[in-house]
C-alpha cells in the first residue's frame, strides 16, 4: 500500500509541473498540455484520496473532471485552431494585441 | 404645516425632473418654470417663518416617517430656527441665481435649471435631515449638480475646478461616512437600538478617543466645505470657474452646509472631543482669517478675491461656533446668514460686471463707476457690507462673534479683529482698483437693467435689514444656540452667568 | 420732547434715503435742497429741545428698538441726549446747515451732486447718531459711518487716483483706531455684561479701583480709537490727506465734527480715565504734542488747506490736553469755537480756492489778490479767533481757558509751557497765511460776486466765531460763567490754580497772538523781501515753495518742522509704507510659497503619484498570456504562502 | 426522486430545455425568424424565473443543489439578466443578425451554469456548474471570429480559465483528501484537518478569484472586456461575475464559516489590493470598456471589504453589494450597446464625446448608472457601499474602511470623467448612435431600478 503522502506528493508534482509548463512555454498547443498535466495531477491526488478514505465520490470526481476538461480543452482547442486559420500563428507572444494603451492621454 | 417639509425638498427635486424631460429647447419656458418653482419655495420659506414662533421650544416642525426600519433609517426631517433660517436664505438665493443666469447661461438651459433646481433641493435636504444616512444622502446629492454646474457652465479651467471641489468635498464626506456608521454601531452596542435618529444619538456614551476619532470624521467633511485652511485650496478655483449662479450657489450656500455641519452635528453629537479640540478649531479659524485675508490683497482676478474673503469671513463663523457661548453662537449663525447674502450679492454684481467687461481681472478694470453709477453703488454696499460696516450684514455677526470670542482669548479676539481691518485694506483696494480711478478704455457701458437692478434691490434690502433688525432673525437663534450650549459638558445648565 | 429725538440722525438719514432711492427723478439742483431740508430738519428738531428745555432737565431718552438682542448683549437703537450730547447735537446740527447751505452754490456746477449730498446726509446722520447712542455699539455704529462717508467724500474726485487713494488712506488709518476701540468694547462688555454707556460708566466706578489695571486698559483702548478718528499723534497722517475732497467737506467732516468725535468719545467715558490717571496723563501729553507737532508742521505748509489741516490737528490736541487735564468741559468749549471758527476758515479758503481756479498756494492766492472784503474780513475773523486774539475772539475763551486749567495738572507747567509755545506758534501760521494772502492785495481786478448762501453761511460762522465764547470769561473775570457750571453736573470740573496765578497766565495768554502776530508779520516781511535774509542764494534758487519756507523760516522753527516733517515722512510714512511693502511681500509669498507652493504642489504632487501609479500598473497589463498566468500563479502562491508560512 | 425535487429542479429544466428547443428550432426544416427564437429564448427564462416561485425553501435535492432564499433570488436575477442580454444583442447592430440558435443556446447554457453553481452545494457540482457557464462564454467572447481581438481574446480566456479551472479543481480534491467529501454541510461540519481544508478553500478561492477578476488574477478581465461583443461583456461584467461571488459567499459564508473566519486576513490583503490598484488602473485609462473592467476590479474590492468583516451584515451587504453591483453594469453596458456603432464597439472615451447631449435618455441612464458605481446617494451603489462599509466597521476594520472610502473618492475621478466626455459640448465625428427600442426600455429601466433600489433597498434586503 503506497501511503496517501506519496501520491500526494507526485500529484502535487505533477500540478507544478503542468504549471511550470505554461508559465515557460509560448506554444498555445504546449499550454493546452501543461493545462493536461494539471488536471492529471488533480485526478490523481482524488484517485489516491478516494482510496483513503475508501469512498467513490473521488472516482466520480476523476470521471466529471475527465469529462469536463475533455469538453472544456475541446473548445480551447478550436479557438487555437482558429487563432491559427486567422491569425496565422499558435505563439502566445503574437497574441499581445489587446493590452493597455499606456501612451494614456491625460485629462 | 409639517408636510410642507417633505414639499420643500421634492418640490424643487420633481421640477429638476420636469424640466430636464420636457423642456429641451424651450429656453423661455424653462426659464419662467424654474423661476415660477423656486419663487413657490420661496413664499413656503416666508410661510413656515410667519407661522413657526420663536419661542416654541426644540423643533418648530418635524417629519417622521420610516424608510429603511432594518437599518434604523428614517426619512426624519426637522426645521428649528437655524434650519428655518438657512432654509429662508437657500430658497431667497435659488430665484436670485436663476435670475442672474437669465440672460448669461446661453446653452442648454433646461440641464441647467434642472440641476440648480436639484442642488436646491440637496441643500434643504442637508438643512432638514436629522437622519445621518438621510443628511448624507442630501449632502452629496447637492455636490453632484453643483459638480456639473461648475463642470458644464464654467470658466475656462472649469474642469479642474470642478475635478477639485468634488474630489476635496467628495472625500472628506466619505470620511464622515466612515464617522457616521462608527458612531451607529457604537449607539447600537450601547443601547441595543441601531439607528441613525439624531436624536437617538445624542446620547451615545463616547470615550476620549473614540469620540475624538468619530468627531474628526464629521469634522473633516465640514472643514473641506467651510473650507478651513489648509484644505480651501478647492474653493478660489472653483469660485473662479464656476458660472455666477454657480458662485453665488456655493459663496452663498455650499460654505454655509458646513458650518451647519458643525452647529447641528460636531457639538452636539461630541461635546467632549469638541471641547477638547475647540482650542484647535479656533486656531485653524484664525488661522484662515488671517490667511484669506492675506492672501485675498494680492488677488489679480476679482471672483479669486472674493473667494479668499470667503474663506476669511468663515474662519469667523468657526471663530464663533468654537467660543461656545450666546454671543460666538449667535454671531456665527447670524454671520453665516449675512455672508450668504453679502457674497451672493457680490457674486452676482461681479458676474454682472464680468458680462459687461468680458474680464475677471483687476488690472482691467477702473474708473467704472462714472459710467455705471448704479452697478457701482450696489458694488459699494456689498463691499462695505463684506468688511464689516456697521449697520450692514455682517457687522452683526462679525461683532457677535469677537464678542463671543473675547470672553474665551482677548489675544485671539484681536488676532479676528485685525481681520476685520484687513478686510477693509483688500476691499477698499478691490474697490478701488475695479471703480474708482481713471477709465480703463471708452467703450459703451450698459449699467444695470430693471432685471438686475430687481436682483440686486432684493439682496440690498436683505443685507441692510440683517444689519439694522436682525431681531426677526436673531429670535429664531435663541433656541438653537441654547440647545448647543447646553450640551456642553463644561457649562452646567443654569449657572452659566456665574462661571463667567 | 424726547419721542422727537429721532428726528435728528434720522431726518438726514431720511434724506440720504430719498436721494439715493429717488434721485433718479430728481433734477441736480434739487438734491442740495433736499439735503439741506433734512439737514434744518435736525437742526430745528435741537433748536427745539432747547426750547423745551433740554438744557435744564433730566437727560431725554427714547429707545427705538431692541438692534441686537443676544443674552446680555442688547444694544438698541436708543437715543440719550444729556447736556454734552445737546452741545455736540447744536454744534453739529448747526454747522451742518451751515454747510448744506453753503454747498448749494459751491457744488453748483459739480454732475454728481446726488453722491455728494447722499454721503453729506448720511455723514451728518452718522455722526449725529454716534453722539445721541445710548450704547456703545450704537455709538461704533455711527463711528463707522462717519469713517465711510469720510472715505467717500475725500475721494469723491475718484478719477484723480491720488484722491481715490487720500480717502483709502483715511478710511484704513481711523480703522486701526476703530480696531482698538472695539476691542475697548468688548473688553467693557466682557467686564459688565452690558453696553449701555452710563450703566457701564457707573459699573465702573462702583466696581474697579482706580489705578487698576482692568480701566488702564480699558481707558487706552478707548483712547486709541479716539487717536484714530480725531488724527492725534501717532494716527495723525491722514488727514493732510484728506483735504482731497471738496472744501465743505474738509470743513464739516475734517475741522468742526468728525474729528472732534474723538474728543467727545473721551469726554463722555471720562469715569473712565478718572479711574485710570496715567492714561488721562497720557491724554494730556499726546494732546501736548500733537499741539506742537501739528502748529511746526502747519509753518511749513504753503497750501492754504494743508495749513488748515495741520492746524486742525494742533487744535484737536488742545481739546486733548484740555481733556487730559480733567478739563472736559473746556474741552467741550474749544470743540464748540473751533467747529465754528475753522469751518469759517475752510469755507473761506474753500471760496478763495473756487473764485482762483483752485488754486491752494498762499503765495500765488496773495499774487493774485482779489478777493473781496468780506472773504478778507471772515478770514481775518477765523485767524483771529484761531490764534486766540484777546477779549473779541471766541477762541481766546476756550484756549485761555485750557492753559489755565492746564497748569495745575499734574506735569502742568510743563505742559503749559508746551501749549503756550504751541498758541505763539499758531498766530504765527495761521497770520502768516493771512499776510500772505491779503496783505498788500489789490482789489483792483473784477472780483466774481460770491453767492448769497455762501455769503449767509460765512456771515453766521463768522459772527459766531466771535461770540460763542462770551459763554465763559476767564476765572476771576466779570461776565458769564455759564459754560462750566452747567456742564459741572455731567462732566466734573478740572482743578484751578489760585487766582493769583491764574491772572498770570491769563495775562500771558492775552501777549501770546500778539507776539505771534507781529512775528508772523516779521516773517513775512523778510520773505517777501527775500533776499534780504541771510539764506538769500536758497531763495534765488528755491521757487519751488519746500526750498521758499525752508529758508525763510526762523532756524529753530525750521529745524523743527522739518524734524516733524522727516518724522511723519520716514517714521511714520515710511514705516508705513515699509509694512504695507512687507504685507504685500508676505501676502505674495504666501501666494507663491504657501499656496501655490505647498498646497497646490501637494496636491498636484498627489495626482502625479497617482498617475505614475496608474502608469506603472498600467504597463504590467501587456497582454501577454503568459504573463497573466503567472500573476495568477504568483498570487496563488502569495495566498498559499499566508498558510504554509 | 420525489416531486418536491422536481419542482425545485424546474428552473433548470427550463434552462436545459430551452437551449435544447432553439437548438432544434435551429435546424427545423423552415427557416425560423431571428424574433422567434428570441421570443423563445426570453419565454423560456421568463417559466424558469417563474417556476422558482414555487420552490419552498429551503429545499436541498440529493445533497447537490439547494433551492433557498439566495439562490432563488439569484436564479430570477440571472434570467432577468440574460433577458436584457439577449435583448441589447438583438439590438446590437455588428451581430444582430447572428443572435441565432447557436448565440441564445449558448447564452442559455451559460445562464444554466450560473445558476447550477450558486445552488450548488457539493464541490463537483460546483465545478460542473462553472465549467457549463464557462465554456460557452469562449465561444461567446470569439463570436464574429474576424472581429478585431476576437480571437485573441477567445483563446487568452480559454486558456486562463482552464488554468484558474485547475486550480479550482485542485482545491476540490485536496479539500476531498483531507475531509474525505465533498459535500459542502459535511465539510463545514468537520474539524480535523482544518488546515488543509483552509488550503483547499484557498485554492478554490483562487479559482473563483479569477472568475471575479480580484487582483492580481485580474489581468485577463480588460482584454476579454475589451475583445467581447458589448452585450457580452455586460454578460461577463454583471451576471458571470455575479455567480462566482455568490458561489463565493454560500461557501465561505453559509458552509464554512470556520474557514471564512480563518480566511479574514487574506480577503483583507485581497480587498485592499484590488480597490487600490484597480482604481488606480482605471485612473486615466482611455478605453472605455477596459476602464470599467478595472472598476470592476475596485469593485469586487470594496465587496471583499464586505467579506472580510466576517459578520452576518457583511454577508448581506455582500450580497446586496453583488446585486446592484451586477445591476449597474448592466446598465453601464447598455448604454454602451446602444452607442455602438454599426460594425464594432465604440472603444476609446473619444468616441463618446458629447453624446450625452444628444441624447438625453441614454445620457441620463449613464449619468445614474455611472454616478450609482461611484457610490451616490439615493442610487443602489450607495445602499451598498454603506451596507459594505459599515459591515467592515462594525467588525471594527476602520482602517479598511477608511481605505475603502478613500479609494471610493478616488474613483469619482474616471466616473465623473466619463461623464464630462458623455455631456462634452464638442461632440464626436462618429455620427450619433442608432438603437433599437428595446435596448432604451432596458436601459430605462435598469435605471429605474437602481434609483428604485437606492430609495428601498429593503425590497432586495428583505429577499436575502
Amino acid at each position: 500500500m503506497i501511503p496517501l503522502s506519496h501520491s500526494l506528493t507526485i500529484a502535487a508534482l505533477l500540478f507544478v509541473l503542468g504549471l511550470a509548463i505554461i508559465l515557460l512555454r509560448r506554444e498555445l498547443l504546449f499550454i493546452l498540455m501543461g493545462l493536461e498535466v494539471m488536471f492529471n495531477g488533480v485526478a490523481l491526488t482524488a484517485i489516491a484520496a478516494g482510496q483513503y478514505w475508501n469512498n467513490p465520490d473521488g472516482q466520480v470526481l476523476t470521471i466529471f473532471l475527465m469529462v469536463v476538461t475533455a469538453a472544456e480543452l475541446a473548445v480551447a482547442l478550436i479557438l487555437v485552431w482558429l487563432a491559427f486559420e486567422h491569425l496565422k500563428t499558435t505563439q502566445v507572444d503574437m497574441l499581445t494585441r489587446l493590452k493597455d494603451d499606456t501612451k494614456g492621454g491625460a485629462p | 404645516m409639517n408636510w410642507l417639509l417633505s414639499v420643500l425638498i421634492f418640490l424643487p427635486l420633481s421640477g429638476a425632473l420636469m424640466i430636464a424631460l420636457t423642456g429641451h429647447n424651450k429656453t423661455i419656458y424653462v426659464r419662467w418654470a424654474a423661476l415660477t418653482i423656486s419663487t413657490v419655495e420661496l413664499s413656503i420659506a416666508l410661510g413656515l417663518w410667519w407661522i413657526a414662533s420663536p419661542d416654541s421650544d426644540g423643533y418648530l416642525y418635524i417629519v417622521q416617517v420610516p424608510w429603511i426600519p432594518t437599518m434604523g433609517i428614517q426619512f426624519l426631517l426637522g426645521m428649528d430656527g437655524l434650519s428655518l433660517l438657512l432654509v429662508l436664505l437657500t430658497t431667497l438665493l435659488v430665484p436670485i441665481a436663476i435670475l442672474v443666469s437669465w440672460r448669461s447661461i446661453s446653452h442648454n438651459w433646461s440641464t441647467f435649471a434642472a440641476l440648480l433646481l436639484a442642488t436646491q433641493a440637496g441643500i434643504i435636504g442637508v438643512f432638514l435631515a436629522l437622519d445621518l444616512i438621510l443628511f448624507y444622502v442630501f449632502w452629496e446629492l447637492m455636490l453632484v449638480p453643483m459638480y456639473f454646474l461648475i463642470g458644464l457652465w464654467g470658466h475656462e479651467r472649469r474642469l479642474y475646478a470642478a475635478y477639485k471641489f468634488f474630489l476635496f468635498t467628495v472625500t472628506g464626506s466619505l470620511l464622515m461616512l466612515v464617522a457616521i456608521l462608527g458612531l451607529y454601531f457604537i449607539h447600537g452596542e450601547q443601547t441595543g437600538i441601531y439607528t441613525f435618529d439624531y436624536f437617538k444619538l445624542l446620547h451615545t456614551n463616547l470615550s476620549g478617543d473614540t469620540g475624538m476619532w468619530l468627531m474628526l470624521g464629521f469634522f473633516v467633511a465640514f472643514a473641506v466645505k467651510i473650507p478651513l485652511f489648509p484644505i480651501h485650496s478647492w474653493l478660489p478655483d472653483a469660485h473662479t470657474e464656476a458660472p455666477t449662479a454657480g458662485s453665488i450657489i456655493l459663496a452663498g450656500l455650499l460654505l454655509k452646509t458646513g458650518a451647519y455641519g458643525l452647529l447641528r452635528f460636531c457639538l452636539p453629537l461630541f461635546p467632549e472631543a469638541s471641547i477638547d479640540f475647540a482650542p484647535f478649531a479656533m486656531a485653524l479659524g484664525v488661522v484662515g482669517i488671517l490667511y484669506g485675508a492675506l492672501l485675498a490683497l494680492v488677488q489679480e482676478d476679482i471672483k479669486r478675491l472674493i473667494a479668499y474673503s470667503s474663506i476669511s469671513h468663515l474662519g469667523f463663523v468657526v471663530f464663533g461656533i468654537y467660543t461656545w457661548n450666546q454671543e460666538g453662537l449667535h454671531g456665527a449663525m447670524l454671520l453665516m446668514l449675512a455672508h450668504g447674502a453679502t457674497t451672493s450679492a457680490m457674486f452676482a454684481t461681479i458676474g454682472m460686471l464680468e458680462e459687461r467687461t468680458g474680464t475677471r481681472l483687476l488690472s482691467c478694470m477702473g474708473g467704472l463707476l462714472s459710467p455705471m453709477p448704479r452697478l457701482g453703488a450696489m458694488l459699494l454696499l456689498f463691499t462695505l457690507s463684506a468688511m464689516g460696516m456697521p449697520g450692514l450684514a455682517n457687522f452683526v455677526g462679525e461683532f457677535l462673534v469677537l464678542a463671543g470670542v473675547y470672553q474665551v482669548s482677548a489675544s485671539l479676539a484681536i488676532a479676528g479683529a485685525m481681520g476685520i481691518v484687513a478686510s477693509a485694506i483688500y476691499l477698499l483696494w478691490m474697490y478701488q482698483r475695479a471703480m474708482l480711478g481713471e477709465q480703463s478704455s471708452d467703450r459703451i457701458w450698459v449699467d444695470l437693467d430693471r432685471r438686475e437692478m430687481l436682483i440686486l434691490t432684493l439682496l440690498a434690502v436683505t443685507v441692510l435689514w440683517l444689519g439694522l433688525y436682525p431681531a426677526p432673525f436673531l429670535d429664531y437663534l435663541q433656541v438653537p444656540a441654547t440647545g448647543i450650549i447646553e450640551s456642553n459638558p463644561a457649562i452646567m445648565t443654569g449657572t452659566e452667568d456665574a462661571f463667567r | 420732547m424726547s419721542q422727537f429725538l429721532w428726528l435728528i440722525p434720522g431726518s438726514p438719514m431720511l434724506g440720504a434715503l430719498i436721494i439715493a432711492l429717488l434721485g433718479g427723478y430728481l433734477k441736480q439742483r434739487h438734491f442740495s435742497i433736499l439735503a439741506s431740508c433734512a439737514a434744518a430738519v435736525a437742526f430745528l428738531t435741537v433748536l427745539l429741545a432747547w426750547l423745551m428745555g433740554a438744557a435744564t432737565s433730566q437727560p431725554l431718552q427714547q429707545t427705538l428698538y431692541t438692534w441686537i438682542g443676544v443674552g446680555n448683549w442688547m444694544p438698541t437703537i436708543g437715543f440719550t441726549l444729556d447736556r454734552l450730547a445737546l452741545v455736540m447735537v447744536s454744534v453739529v446740527s448747526s454747522i451742518g446747515l451751515l454747510i448744506h447751505i453753503y454747498s448749494i452754490t459751491f457744488m453748483a456746477g459739480d454732475s454728481d451732486q446726488r453722491r455728494y449730498y447722499f454721503f453729506l446726509n448720511l455723514f451728518l446722520a452718522g455722526m449725529l447718531l454716534l453722539i445721541l447712542a445710548d450704547n456703545l455699539l450704537l455709538l461704533y455704529l455711527g463711528w463707522e459711518l462717519v469713517g465711510l462717508c469720510s472715505f467717500a467724500l475725500i475721494g469723491f474726485w475718484y478719477r484723480d487716483p491720488l484722491r481715490a487713494s487720500a480717502g483709502r488712506k483715511a478710511f484704513i488709518t481711523t480703522r486701526i483706531g476703530d480696531l482698538s476701540l472695539a476691542l475697548g468694547i468688548f473688553l467693557l462688555f466682557n467686564e459688565f455684561n452690558e453696553l449701555s454707556v452710563s450703566v457701564l460708566l457707573a459699573n465702573a466706578t462702583v466696581q474697579w479701583e482706580t489705578g487698576s489695571q482692568m480701566p488702564i486698559l480699558a481707558a487706552l483702548l478707548i483712547l486709541g480709537g479716539a487717536i484714530g478718528k480725531s488724527a492725534q499723534l501717532p494716527l495723525q497722517i491722514w488727514l493732510p490727506d484728506a483735504m482731497a475732497g471738496p472744501s465743505p467737506v474738509s470743513a464739516l467732516i475734517h475741522a468742526a465734527t468728525m474729528v472732534t468725535a474723538g474728543v467727545y468719545l473721551i469726554a463722555r467715558t471720562y469715569p473712565l480715565f478718572e479711574l485710570a490717571p496715567q492714561v488721562q496723563w497720557s491724554v494730556a501729553a499726546i494732546g501736548t504734542l500733537t499741539i506742537i507737532y501739528g502748529a511746526s508742521a502747519a509753518l511749513a505748509q504753503n497750501d492754504i488747506k494743508r495749513v488748515l489741516a495741520y492746524s486742525t490737528i494742533s487744535q484737536v490736541g488742545y481739546m486733548f490736553l484740555a481733556l487730559g487735564c480733567g478739563a472736559n468741559a473746556l474741552a467741550l468749549l474749544h470743540l464748540t469755537t473751533h467747529a465754528f471758527f475753522k469751518a469759517l476758515l475752510f469755507l473761506t479758503a474753500g471760496t478763495m480756492i473756487r473764485t482762483n481756479d483752485n488754486e491752494h498756494n498762499i503765495h500765488n492766492l496773495g499774487k493774485r489778490g482779489n478777493h473781496s472784503s468780506l472773504i478778507r474780513w471772515c478770514f481775518l475773523i477765523g485767524a483771529a479767533s484761531l490764534a486766540g486774539f484777546p477779549i473779541i475772539t471766541a477762541g481766546f475763551y476756550s484756549k485761555e481757558a485750557i492753559l489755565t486749567a492746564t497748569w495745575s495738572a499734574p506735569t502742568g507747567p510743563l505742559l503749559w509751557a508746551f501749549a503756550a509755545f504751541g498758541s505763539l506758534l499758531t498766530a504765527v501760521y495761521i497770520f502768516r497765511v493771512y499776510f500772505f494772502v491779503f496783505q498788500g492785495s489789490r482789489s483792483g481786478s473784477p472780483m466774481p460776486p460770491i453767492p448769497a448762501p455762501m455769503t449767509w453761511s460765512l456771515s453766521i460762522l463768522a459772527l459766531a466765531s466771535l461770540v460763542v465764547g462770551f459763554v465763559e470769561f476767564p476765572e476771576g473775570w466779570p461776565g458769564l460763567h455759564l459754560w462750566s457750571d452747567w456742564l459741572r453736573d455731567e462732566l466734573g470740573s478740572a482743578s484751578h490754580p489760585t487766582l493769583a496765578t491764574a491772572y498770570s497766565l491769563q495775562f500771558i495768554a492775552c501777549v501770546l497772538p500778539l507776539i505771534g502776530i507781529g512775528v508772523a508779520l516779521v516773517l513775512v516781511r523778510r520773505e517777501k523781501l527775500g533776499f534780504e535774509l541771510p539764506l538769500a542764494a536758497f531763495l534765488r534758487t528755491g521757487w519751488n515753495f519746500d526750498a521758499l519756507y525752508q529758508i525763510i523760516l526762523i532756524r529753530p522753527y525750521f529745524t523743527l518742522a522739518r524734524f516733524f516733517k522727516n518724522v511723519e515722512a520716514l517714521l511714520i510714512e515710511g514705516t508705513l509704507q515699509k509694512m504695507t511693502r512687507s504685507g504685500m511681500t508676505v501676502a505674495t509669498a504666501c501666494r507663491d510659497g504657501l499656496e501655490y507652493g505647498v498646497l497646490n504642489k501637494s496636491i498636484t504632487g498627489l495626482l502625479a503619484g497617482l498617475r505614475l501609479g496608474h502608469m506603472r500598473l498600467s504597463a504590467t497589463q501587456n497582454g501577454l498570456l503568459s504573463r497573466y498566468a503567472l500573476m495568477i500563479s504568483a498570487g496563488a502562491v502569495f495566498l498559499l504562502g499566508y498558510w504554509l508560512w | 426522486m420525489h416531486s418536491a425535487d422536481l419542482i425545485s429542479l424546474a428552473p433548470f429544466i427550463a434552462l436545459i430545455l430551452g437551449g435544447l428547443t432553439i437548438l432544434a428550432l435551429g435546424v427545423w426544416p423552415k427557416p425560423v425568424s431571428t424574433q422567434i427564437l428570441t421570443m423563445v429564448a426570453i419565454a423560456f427564462l421568463f417559466l424558469g424565473a417563474v417556476a422558482t416561485l414555487f420552490w419552498d425553501a429551503p429545499h436541498e435535492v440529493n445533497g447537490m443543489l439547494v433551492t433557498d432564499n439566495l439562490s432563488r433570488l439569484f436564479t430570477q436575477f440571472f434570467m432577468f439578466g440574460t433577458a436584457v442580454i439577449i435583448i441589447l444583442s438583438s439590438g446590437y447592430t455588428p451581430i444582430k443578425n447572428e443572435v441565432r440558435e447557436e448565440y441564445l443556446s449558448l447564452l442559455l447554457f451559460s445562464t444554466l451554469g450560473m445558476t447550477l453553481l450558486i445552488a450548488s452545494q457539493n464541490l463537483m457540482m460546483a465545478f460542473v456548474g462553472l465549467e457549463i457557464l464557462t465554456v460557452p462564454l469562449f465561444a461567446l467572447v470569439a463570436w464574429q471570429p474576424a472581429r478585431n481581438g476576437a480571437i485573441e481574446g477567445g483563446v487568452k480566456y480559454a486558456l486562463l480559465a482552464g488554468f484558474a479551472a485547475a486550480f479550482f479543481l485542485y482545491g476540490t480534491a485536496l479539500a476531498y483528501t483531507s475531509a474525505g467529501t465533498i459535500d459542502l454541510t459535511v465539510l463545514g461540519a468537520v474539524t480535523t484537518n482544518a488546515e488543509l481544508l483552509a488550503i483547499s478553500v484557498t485554492l478554490i478561492l483562487v479559482g473563483v478569484g479569477f472568475k471575479l477578476a480580484l487582483i492580481p488574477f485580474h489581468m485577463w478581465a480588460p482584454d476579454i472586456y475589451q475583445a467581447a461583443p458589448a452585450p457580452i461583456t455586460a454578460l461577463f461584467a454583471s451576471i458571470a461575475k455575479v455567480a462566482a461571488l455568490v458561489f463565493l459567499i454560500r461557501l465561505l459564508c453559509m458552509q464554512l464559516q470556520h474557514i471564512w473566519e480563518a480566511l479574514l486576513p487574506l480577503i483583507w490583503m485581497l480587498a485592499v489590493a484590488s480597490m487600490v490598484a484597480g482604481n488606480l488602473l482605471a485612473l486615466h485609462q482611455q478605453n472605455l470598456k477596459r476602464l470599467l473592467a478595472y472598476s470592476s476590479i475596485a469593485h469586487l474590492g470594496y465587496i471583499f471589504v464586505a467579506l472580510a468583516a466576517g459578520n452576518s451584515l457583511g454577508r448581506d451587504a455582500a450580497i446586496y453589494y453583488a446585486l446592484t453591483y451586477a445591476l449597474m453594469n448592466l446598465g453601464t453596458f447598455a448604454v454602451i450597446t446602444a452607442f455602438t456603432r454599426h460594425d464594432q464597439d465604440r472603444q476609446d472615451l473619444e468616441e463618446f464625446r458629447g453624446l450625452g447631449r444628444r441624447h438625453p435618455v441614454l445620457g441620463i441612464a449613464m449619468g445614474v448608472c455611472l454616478l450609482a458605481l461611484a457610490g451616490v446617494p439615493p442610487t443602489a451603489g450607495f445602499i451598498a457601499k454603506l451596507i459594505a462599509f459599515g459591515a467592515a466597521i462594525e467588525a471594527g476594520h476602520t482602517i479598511l474602511a477608511i481605505i475603502a472610502v478613500l479609494n471610493t473618492a478616488l474613483a469619482f475621478y474616471y466616473y465623473l470623467r466619463i461623464l464630462n466626455v458623455f455631456y462634452d459640448t464638442n461632440e464626436t465625428n462618429l455620427g450619433a448612435a442608432q438603437y433599437s427600442q428595446g435596448t432604451l426600455i432596458i436601459v430605462v429601466t435598469i435605471t429605474l431600478l437602481i434609483i428604485a433600489f437606492g430609495i428601498f433597498p429593503e425590497w432586495v434586503l428583505g429577499l436575502i
